[in-house]
């Protein structure tokens, strides 16, 4: 049986147009009716270095950045040898089996077994509709698409959309990439894999653009945010959209200002969000503890990239649970989601500014490159959202109580501007009237029952979860527990693991914090818990230990990029087996 | 009609007797009154520090937040619901050393608002350290053998991010304060009112007789001319200026902003999402 | 047997000298050889309001602020009241059953039992003296020594000391407080306690003194904070010292400034430190990971107060573990100590130093208000300490690598001014010379080197810890497990519960992290681990579970207010019972 | 004797070819060959960004902090061991954002040291976000209907906050950069050089040529003149000077700081507690 999926990579130098490329296969496959999932490996520099996107496209349901490389396309000789290199050293990620597309003006590179070397005159071609340098970039793109058997149409669509407005570029381009798809046709073989394409065009969207979408579906307002990548491919879909969707995007002077601007923005009644990476996030952490304290609603978006400190800043890690479950002094309620994939972002980012709001409290978004960065292909969205703006007093409430004590923590708030409801919010400790309680004489149970307010909130949230999302766990002797971005990797492997034979399932973790209780039953009676996750300390597993004592194996991944799920499979195993 | 006692707070002010912040307290209450606001309308947005206590004790929104941070919180709730009277309160600590970045910022923006440092060139609440705006020579916790830095010039901090009101008024003359602080309210832009505020507990060299010897009113100054507010603005020792030094009329943030210049946004209802909507992702 | 220990109270408004007439009660009762303990309640008011000094002595060791009260100083009527109801509510302080001495213009009270009220012309004697109106006290500190059987010599010369250089103030103050001795030995009787006084002086020491005094004698250059309750007794005591002890010490901007000054001049090579309370801290979060992953050397004084945000500035809690656990992004070495007592924090402040060079990493040494800011006596002082400036390069070493891979982790630092040693110090990840390992390509092998050098510095440091203190655990069939400053009462009560016939000890944490591996043999066997903490959530408990999956029972306090040792020994007594 | 060739780092600059990062880098090292300074006695300081890349690239003691905070640590640096040259070098998004308290106190404190900004009115690293200096109207991933705030003047932010040496310069033009650099090292006080600095990728409006029509050089200008400096500070749009602006001698923070001044920190030996030291407790 061929193989029903293609894997595409192209590589080059920062400034050789590998991500446009990369976009227009892409979209091309997900307008082809394919499952995609993207992948950009890229480095800290504007030009020059090594950089990669791959593109991996299915008619099957494909969840991760996959194993295997069909066709390559090289700009320049590095990355020829790169990919084509057996013991290719990029974190996991696969050499070449199959076409490698490059210009002949590339020459002297050691051929290797199983590459189908396709030398084709990229520039020359590319010279003759402009002058573009980056028009060779179509032509190759023209012949990976005849490589793996697409038809010419959709990709010719593809580049009239991604050119719009640009006049006689748009011709140019379908020009080139037809005469590289014709070129490749004459000259080579189309590699023995089978597209299953179809006229159902998918959606294709980046991690931060879901983002960006979920908040205006959960009524977003105000976005303060000061850039920082990961977490600025949803700054800039938010900006870039503004206004469009009459949302006011600010990057203020520090992210200080921006997460204090969030706060001001939702005490005065706007769904405000802001959102960072783990180095601006640490710059937030003061005041979000006073969000907590005041019982001001905020969502904050923390994408995760390598660290400690600046780190690996394109590359991808789950290094800053610790800082998010730590994140400010003392005890307060908190809120911590980690959507698994694309789709889930969305829903979750419009799900968080409800839970903001109804709990009055910060709630954290986590993310990491691997998701904020790269492209899926995501199902029909529902686009029905109920924003709850959880409890408001009424105006003219008599003995208004802004902290009012109630069995469920949550008091009703009031919103300046409100007649009869004029309050005061406080860092400090306050009672129920929101008035300062040490200031003249502490007494310690005005104390102690704003602490059992506020962290019942806590509780009360806890008994509003849904059950905790597994994969395949009937049945399962070993349970791996996963977390975030790597669902679409741990499902595959569980597939692959149980085509073996392995009684194996997983326990998907998009709410860590706080636990779902239901986890406990989940972990009960496996002959062992496996935690997956991409940090060195085992961060989560740490979490999962104190919550349930339960004795678990930990794999770990910190060289900054994702699981992949070959190595990840054999990982488990040995595993399962030791 | 709105009446002083509307602003009164149920909560008595904890200053030490004799602190400069009452005279604020109340000329804020007053200017407010005679602006014919309501309390409602109004949220006093403040940091931490003695000073920064004030919104406890007034009746109007008020927001108590951390140290340094008033002006972001401040800038983003005018912005999102213009129809409030946003007044920003703190120290001197709170507004020239840990917030210092945001009053640059948010005077740039000119946004719509009116920020009051109660400058007592001490930090209160924390018991008498060094503040950014004690003079050189002052011993403190911090300082046992004085102050070695020159200190911060507020007003010349103002004008130069651009802030298009800038005023200093003192404690010691609560009729003078109450005038600048109104026009500050009225003001359409970034209003900031730097008031000497005696700590009669810690600083016992900036007292309400230090400042009674130096201070005199601007009267007929004009406004408008740049280079003559910062040279009343430097002006220091033997005689120095209060009142307004400088105010202009520029564009101010909310009417520049694409988004927030079409409306408040309290007011408009939420983007629905519709299918179309989804076509740039397809 | 008469009561061998007297417990001091004197309650009034903040401004009425509270706190001075307490200290030269501490110090007379540490003169006259007896071991002091004090504690000192207040608000975040200058003015106004309620506090009170209790000053607690006996010539047995005694380790916590105590039960009981058996001398009151009332300043104001409500001082009276508060002190002598049953009911009183001040988080755990007893009423007072014993002598109150107060000014006879206070009237209108309802008498207590067993409560001697001692009504004197307090103003009238110290107006005789001098027109200042806290001469008052003084008359009752001479009263309260009177009370307990002290001689007044000692109080004598206390007083020349406190009012030193002030010139007649100092007679002034003599004669007023020995009219008070003398009036009241005349009119009252001394209590029934014996306090074995002798010639040996005690040394009086504040948390925050002994930091400032461990940091010196660790050879600190370089303080740089800005002021947060509770850590500003520190930052006070090096500042009224910069001068004697060559100590530079400056308060900059914020505490972000302050931590990147702190880490600027571990760098240029002198012993630098900063602190901060929680809200400080949580300004620090982002250098904090710098540090680590530049290998700078670097301490920070932490010294929790209630949260969460403002909180309750004058008040005590443990609740900033977490925080300092999970700051900053990513995986990176980091210890934690946590001194249990005034003297600990003396000798723990110096070893941070040494630590902090000899793992050139982030030493963070926590406290809590409880501690820095109450006095101790403590024992005399070992001033011989050895600075340990760990590894360092010679000039002109050949092929430096300033990130030398080696078996300890820990390579050898050079520093700026060295010849034949310039290289660069990243907070983005690099290889061993420094270079940045993320501009070009990245080789995931460099990343997992990097990572693996870093952090297997705290191997060795594990492998370096001393045993964890532990009290009376031989035997013990409950474990009490705490952490820093609860120290003294969980030692109090282990005694008092043991005493009773329960088979009790503890196990004492002042290094919170890295774990000692040794606390999991410890714990082994134990009918039941009784983890004692100030917070809500038990964060300590939380790192203690997840590190040995032991089953653990809670006892908390987050009122504000340190334990109490009764309150605590009937607490504890209910988790053996049930 | 010092050459150029001391200086050359070992890992070549990866900013993109003709981005003014490389003239600045260049000046750098010839002002210090210049100057005599050995490669060992210099720490270079800077933050995040392409332009705070540069440490990685120059043989110098190299501190390639976190964005914004490299005034604090090169402060702090100097303050310890004053033998040493330090130059902090950083974007006018580490410096006018980020780090804008930093600047404003590092200057008043007259640190002795020198900054350079390498300012291409964009956040460069980021690929392509609004920066304080952006100029109004600027279309960038973040403004894509054009910037709307008015930009940070560093010259005049920096004149108001106390700088004793306020220059400006152009990538462009490399010898009168260089001239500029080595004035502002040898000048013993903050130095504080704004530097015109083309990035070339993703800013389209502040090009070379944007400059090279603008710029003219101070020549003959009275650098002690505050008012005057302040004046060209204000200069903008058609005509900017480059040059030194504003010069004075002041008492630097290391000379009246009680410990401080009295020596070189780094040299002094540790102070030893002895018995005597802890009478003060008993
Ligand atoms: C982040 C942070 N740092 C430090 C403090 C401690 N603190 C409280 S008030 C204050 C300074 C007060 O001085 P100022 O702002 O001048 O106000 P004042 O009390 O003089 O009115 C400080 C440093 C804090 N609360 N938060
Ligand atoms: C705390 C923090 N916030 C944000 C970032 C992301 N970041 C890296 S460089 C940069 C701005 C770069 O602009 P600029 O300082 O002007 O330097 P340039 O690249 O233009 O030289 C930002 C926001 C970061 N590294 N750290
Ligand atoms: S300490 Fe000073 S500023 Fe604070 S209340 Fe008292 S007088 Fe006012
Ligand atoms: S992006 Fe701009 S600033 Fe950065 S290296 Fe390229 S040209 Fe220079
Ligand atoms: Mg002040
Ligand atoms: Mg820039």
């Amino acid at each position: 049986m061929a193989r029903e999926e293609a894997i595409f990579r192209i590589g080059g130098a920062a400034g050789d147009g590998v991500q446009s490329a990369g976009q227009i296969m892409g979209k091309t496959l997900s307008r082809s009716g394919l499952h995609v999932v993207t992948y950009l490996y890229y480095q800290d520099i504007i030009r020059g270095g090594q950089s990669w996107y791959q593109i991996r496209g299915s008619a099957n349901e494909i969840k991760s950045q996959g194993d295997g490389l069909d066709i390559l396309i090289a700009l320049n000789k590095d990355a020829l040898t790169r990919h084509t290199n057996p013991k290719i050293n990029e974190g996991g990620a696969s050499p070449l089996q199959g076409v490698a597309i490059f210009d002949k003006g590339i020459s002297g590179y050691e051929a290797v077994d199983g590459v189908t070397y396709c030398a084709m005159p990229l520039a020359e071609i590319a010279a003759k509709y402009g002058s573009n340098k980056l028009m060779k970039n179509t032509v190759a793109l023209g012949a990976a698409a005849a490589a793996s058997g697409l038809s010419f149409d959709v990709m010719s669509d593809v580049i009239a959309d991604t050119f719009e407005g640009k006049g006689d570029v748009i011709k140019q381009n379908q020009d080139a990439a037809k005469e590289g798809y014709d070129y490749f046709s004459q000259h080579f073989k189309k590699l023995e894999i089978t597209l299953k394409t179809s006229n159902r065009k998918r959606m294709l969207m980046g991690g931060g653009d879901a983002v960006g979408l979920g908040a205006v579906m959960g009524g977003l307002k105000f976005y303060a945010g000061y850039p920082m990548t990961p977490a600025s491919s949803a700054l800039h879909f938010l900006a870039s959209h503004a206004s469009k969707y009459g949302v006011f995007v600010k990057l203020p002077e520090d992210e200080i200002a921006a997460i204090n601007m969030a706060i001001g923005g939702n005490y005065a009644g706007l769904r405000s969000m802001t959102g960072s990476s783990g180095g601006g996030f640490s710059l937030m952490v003061e005041a979000l503890g006073m969000a907590g304290m005041m019982e001001v609603p905020l969502v904050i978006y923390e994408s995760q990239r390598s660290g400690p400190s600046t780190g690996l800043p394109t590359k991808t890690e789950q290094g800053d649970l610790n800082l998010v479950l730590g994140a400010s002094q003392g005890d307060f309620p908190r809120i911590v989601l980690s959507p698994r994939n694309v789709e889930e972002m969305f829903y979750m980012t419009a799900e968080a500014l409800n839970l903001a709001e109804k709990y009055q409290t910060p709630v954290i978004l986590m993310s990491d490159l691997y998701l904020s960065e790269n492209y899926a292909t995501v199902n029909d969205l529902d686009l029905k959202f109920k924003i709850d703006h959880g409890e408001r007093a009424k105006d003219n409430t008599e003995d208004f109580k802004r902290y009012l004590d109630t069995p469920t923590g949550i008091s009703p708030r009031a919103i300046p501007g409100q007649a009869g409801l004029v309050h005061n919010e406080d860092s400090d400790e306050h009672n129920e009237y929101g008035d300062v309680v040490s200031d003249a004489v502490t007494d310690p149970r005005d104390r102690i029952r704003a602490m059992n307010k506020r962290m019942r909130k806590m509780e009360t949230y806890i008994k509003s979860m849904t059950p905790t999302p597994t994969y395949k766990l009937d049945g399962a002797e070993y349970a791996i527990v996963q977390w975030g971005s790597t669902q679409g990797v741990v499902e595959e492997v569980v597939d692959a693991l149980k085509e073996k034979g392995h009684k194996v399932g997983a326990i998907e973790i998009n709410r860590p914090f706080p636990m779902n209780p239901d986890i406990g039953k989940l972990l009960e009676g496996r002959k062992k818990v496996i935690v997956v996750e991409g940090n060195y300390t085992g961060q989560f597993n740490r979490l999962l230990k104190s919550e349930f004592l339960v004795k678990t194996e930990l794999i770990t991944k910190y060289d900054g990029e994702n699981f992949y799920p070959s190595a990840l499979a054999g990982e488990i195993e040995s595993v399962i087996k030791r | 009609m709105v009446e002083l006692k509307d602003y009164k707070g149920h909560v008595a002010p904890d200053w030490c007797p004799a602190c400069g912040n009452f005279a604020q307290l109340t000329a804020m209450e007053k200017s407010l009154t005679e602006l014919g606001i309501e309390p409602k309308d109004v949220v006093v947005v403040s940091g931490i520090g003695c000073s920064s206590n004030l919104p406890e004790f007034i009746h109007a929104y008020g927001f108590h937040g951390i140290h340094g941070r008033l002006l972001p919180v401040a800038s983003a709730i005018k912005w999102g619901n213009p129809k409030l009277t946003v007044i920003g309160y703190g120290g001197d600590g709170d507004g020239f050393n840990e917030g210092t970045q945001h009053l640059y910022h948010a005077a740039r923006r000119n946004v719509d608002m009116t920020y009051i440092v109660s400058d007592n060139q001490i930090f209160g609440l924390t018991t008498g350290q060094a503040s950014p705006t004690s003079p050189t020579g002052l011993k403190t916790k911090t300082t046992p053998d004085g102050s070695v830095e020159k200190p911060v010039n507020p007003m010349t901090y103002a004008l130069s991010a651009g802030a298009t009101f800038v005023a200093r008024a003192f404690s010691g003359d609560p009729k003078h304060l109450q005038e600048v602080i109104t026009e500050g309210i009225k003001h359409k832009g970034f209003s900031f009112i730097d008031v000497f505020s005696p700590c009669v507990t810690f600083n016992k060299l900036n007292t309400y007789d230090y400042f009674r010897k130096r201070v005199y009113k601007l009267t007929d100054n004009d406004r408008k001319d740049f280079q003559q507010a910062y040279k009343f603005a430097e002006e220091w020792n033997e005689k120095i200026p209060i009142g307004i030094l400088y105010q202009v009329d520029e564009e101010r943030y909310d009417q520049v902003d694409p988004v927030v210049s079409q409306g408040p946004l309290i007011d408009r209802e939420p983007y629905r999402l519709t299918q179309e909507d989804l076509k740039e992702f397809l």
